[in-house]
């Protein structure tokens, strides 16, 4: 590409469209200013979009116009999908974000309007290696999110081996590239080699750290959008891609830490396999369940009442039935809040989200360090479909998987009652101590439905 | 090595840190929405897909660059609209009583 | 316009961005040793004093160069120097009673 | 210059140091890593300066080692001044700061190794004009500070018409030299006019406002050097200049928004001069005094107890006999908490230096929003020297000049006891209603006499 003669032109458009960039992230930390961020986003990627369209290098609008089309037309309805599909939505988006850079730099590898020297073939193959693996890699999470493709890790001796000598193969032959310009016929096996690589990266992992793997895809189709805006000398682009790259970064070390585990073992652990087996080995305790009128019975008396939500809420979908049972407590006068752990649900900030969409006032979602003090004042924690969340072991076992993880201080209130629908582990595939515990009682069924009977008992009580 | 990688490096490590210190900073509540953001202003390399898809060079380019045009427009469009559709949900309790 | 200039633009703003965002977290206590740390870092102006000093294309020049070196180099050493007196002195209680 | 070859061989060194230098401002963020943040600054600065050593256009050393250790030979003594004398240090510092940069767009005009084109000849012009009022203006603002100028505000009529219009000539030459870069004659002119202006800028303003004028001053160094950057292009300079430039910025607001007033206030309002006289109108009121020795005994009788420290400790020294007296009162058992306005003395952070000076530990020292409280529990709020901070007028009184100040709440604590020497007014020039209250008492003397008496007569009760 033309690129300093394209700069002159656009330059003050697209600085204007990193200022906005940059204020549209600045505003979203908050929830009072997050919906200006999405509008100064909107207008400078508006700008930023419009002055390209009056690029003296374009000569031909018919296809550009078509693209945009179906781009739209794609876009909207993967705007509009349901709250629950939301992760495998963004792993689709990161392997579009990603398939359009790889391509781009197909593109300028074919068609470079200079020849190309080695420092740029060097750019160019780092860049494409990366989104296509990136492609491949989100797709395949998207798969098990969506649950097209099995969610347990796929496993088989000496896999790391394999894939490391596959990621080696694309490096390698993009240092012949590099080494050897002329060489051109090369390229589409490294871009094959990298496709394979993203497959070969992400089927072993459980479909639970999909979530952990997602950020790590985020950061990555962030990297090579800001390679591409080297190999193109577009500012923006290097802007962009670093913001987008930081972002998938920090949240998936929020994540990793929020589980108490390490990139390392996320990547190659194939955790959720092994660590099932061994969960059956436990001897047989006996836990008090209790019933929905029961249930409303406690709660009714109760004088503050915590809700930790969790996976299995977002399974059932019963988030707007949650929103029901906080709304006829808090009319009787029962201080209710909500427990939000960072890892709860599958999504990093997933519980938010929903109970957000459920109408509960975002003020009452409490994050786990500004709670667990209130624990030892409050009657009844209700814990809906959460589990290694609340798993005391992590806090006192050495010999748990997840010791050491950081966790709701549910325990400490007079009365834990939890709502899942058996005595099954949850995602760390590990036994809860909680549930053989004095002041437990278990309430057996699925959320969605055992909370609207809660309500129904609730709203009989009262009339 | 070409005079602008450097000023792109420049460029790059700075808004490296920018992104660093602000996203550190995004409440949690919001990291589902934060997400969908940053997708859609990635999707920004859409300028450099039309360039491509327009210069009209080679039958192969135009193709590549009208396919990675739909991709990443597909995504601004599609990322913007659900954050917003997500901020949108999000009420104080205050907001919700005036 | 030549080129330099919208990179350095870039630069400026995104640092400006970097330095708003750092400079409103330092705690008020820290207030007076972030003024003379920042005076340091502004000097390194000496890099382009030294450039003027020493490339000898007129006395003029040259003597004016050595004029801003040392002016300059005073700022480094001594916003330095009183920086790190200055921060020498905060102790917490904590650590005072090891 | 030749930046071009200049830039290829230094670049990562100053990429380099460009990063440590943005370190060393995150680590400055808290008292624990900000001694780590001057070590960051202090390499990377030490990496710059020796990669520009080894640049090929050097061609004789002499006057670039003789410079350096003058300038050394300058730093150090300046590194070491008293603490009370940091606020003259820093306008003396940003005097040099300006200087050099001034000198080196003047040089770069006359020398320029390209002819000077239009838009050059723009950044110069705006380099050397901000470079030299940023010089006269920070000297005089030092003067002022070091008491060797007179610091009341010096005011004529139509000054501010005159100052703009000599601003005016300085911006309207730049222009002429834009429009015909070839009358490089009037250059100096534009020098003499913009170091004219400087003066006349600084010098009707108040000496108790210097210290805003300082952060200001402080952001056109800072952003001098960035421009100076632009016209080197040397990014280096560019962001170190971008940092300097918005920390002075940042901390004016910070400042003016603590004493609630504007910018426009402070640099046209000659504050501290008409409000000075309306004080002396007040009817005469009783209040009461009182001894060193009854002073000792309240504050022996006390379990809380907050001592606020004003512009009044600073200019007594009186530091570490503040120090001793909180030594003596902790080892009673009394808990005594320092309560520090973000503008009390005459400089952001001033008290903190002071105390930290000797050898208060930090975690005592309290900001206002922390400890105003606490208040209603002390049972002494003991001032030293402090008096518009504390002004509770700014609350309650529409009229007074400081109303909307945010100040410390020291009338809710059971005692209030207020060293100062007379019942003459503070910076702001007003009475303060505190000293008329009942349960305030007066200790009438110098804060270090004063404080060294309190210290002995506990020692002797002690004893
Ligand atoms: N949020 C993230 O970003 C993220 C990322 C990676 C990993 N993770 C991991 O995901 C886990 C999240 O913890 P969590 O406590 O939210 O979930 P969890 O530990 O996976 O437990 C979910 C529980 O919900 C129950 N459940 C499932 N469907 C249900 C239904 N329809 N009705 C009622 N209950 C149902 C299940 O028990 P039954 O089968 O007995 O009903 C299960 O024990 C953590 O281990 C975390 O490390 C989270
Ligand atoms: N900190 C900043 O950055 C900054 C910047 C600009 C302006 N200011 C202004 O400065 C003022 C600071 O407030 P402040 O309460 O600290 O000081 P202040 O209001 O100026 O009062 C200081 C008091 O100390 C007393 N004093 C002076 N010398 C003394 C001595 N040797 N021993 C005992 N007392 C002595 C004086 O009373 P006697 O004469 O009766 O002794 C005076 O009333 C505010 O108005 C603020 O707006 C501060």
């Amino acid at each position: 590409m033309n690129a300093p003669a394209l700069q002159q032109y656009l330059d003050f458009a697209y600085i204007a469209a990193v200022v906005l960039f940059i204020l549209s992230l600045k505003w979203l930390s908050s929830p009072r200013t997050s919906r200006w961020g999405v509008l100064a986003g909107e207008i400078g990627a508006a700008i930023a979009v419009i002055a390209t369209l009056f690029n003296p290098e374009l000569i031909q609008y018919k296809w550009i116009v078509i693209a945009l089309i179906i781009g739209a037309g794609i876009g909207i309805p993967l705007g509009m999908v349901k709250m629950t599909a939301v992760p495998q939505r963004t792993a689709l988006s990161h392997a579009f974000g990603a398939m359009s850079a790889a391509i781009i730099g197909i593109a300028e590898f074919y068609v470079g309007t200079a020849p190309v020297t080695r420092f740029e073939m060097g750019e160019i193959g780092l860049e494409v290696i990366i989104g296509s693996l990136t492609f491949t890699g989100s797709l395949i999470a998207a798969g098990k999110l969506q649950e097209i493709l099995p969610q347990r890790p796929i496993v088989y001796r000496g896999q790391n081996i394999v894939s490391l000598a596959v990621l080696g193969s694309a490096l390698g032959l993009a240092i012949v590239l590099v080494v050897n310009p002329a060489y051109t016929f090369l390229f589409p096996f490294m871009v094959v080699v990298a496709l394979v690589f993203g497959i070969l990266l992400v089927t072993p992992i459980g479909g639970a750290d999909m979530p952990t793997v997602i950020s790590l895809l985020n950061s990555y189709a962030g990297f090579s959008a800001a390679l591409l805006g080297f190999v193109l000398n577009s500012k923006v682009l290097v802007v962009a891609g670093a913001l987008d790259g930081s972002s998938g970064f920090i949240l998936s070390v929020i994540m990793c830490k929020a589980m108490n585990r390490s990139f390392t073992n996320v990547l190659f652990g194939a955790f959720g396999q092994v660590t099932a087996s061994s969960a059956a080995a436990h001897e047989e305790r006996t836990v008090r369940s209790a019933s929905p009128e029961e249930a409303a019975g406690i709660l009714e008396a109760a004088s503050k009442v915590v809700i930790v939500p969790g996976y299995g809420m977002a399974v059932a979908q019963a988030q707007h039935k949650v929103r029901e049972l906080y709304d006829s407590l808090t009319k009787r006068g029962v201080d209710v809040q909500f427990a939000i752990h960072p890892v709860a649900g599958r999504m990093p900030g997933h519980m938010n989200v929903l109970l957000a969409e459920a109408d509960v006032p975002y003020d009452h979602l409490k994050e786990m360090d500004e709670i667990n003090g209130d624990f030892p004042q409050t009657d009844v924690a209700l814990i809906i479909g959460a589990n290694d969340v609340t798993n005391p072991a992590a806090k006192t076992d050495k010999s748990s998987p997840i010791y050491g993880m950081p966790v709701l201080d549910v325990e400490k209130a007079h009365t834990t009652m939890v709502i899942k629908r058996s005595m099954n582990p949850g995602f760390a595939g590990i036994d809860n101590p909680l549930y053989y515990m004095d002041n437990t009682l278990m309430l057996f069924g699925d959320a969605k439905a055992f909370v609207t009977n809660i309500v129904k008992e609730l709203s009989n009580s009262h009339g | 090595m070409p005079a602008d990688f450097i000023s792109n490096l420049y460029v790059f490590i700075l808004a490296g840190f920018v992104g660093f210190e602000l996203i550190k900073r995004v409440s949690p509540l919001l990291h589902t929405p934060l997400m969908s953001l940053t997708n859609a202003l990635d999707a920004i390399v859409v300028v450099a897909a039309i360039i491509i898809a327009g210069r009209h060079q080679t039958t192969l380019t135009t193709a590549l660059g009208a396919i990675a045009v739909a991709a990443s427009f597909s995504n601004m469009v599609g990322g913007f609209f659900i954050t917003d559709r997500m901020l949108r949900m999000f009420k104080s309790g205050r907001s919700k009583k005036q």
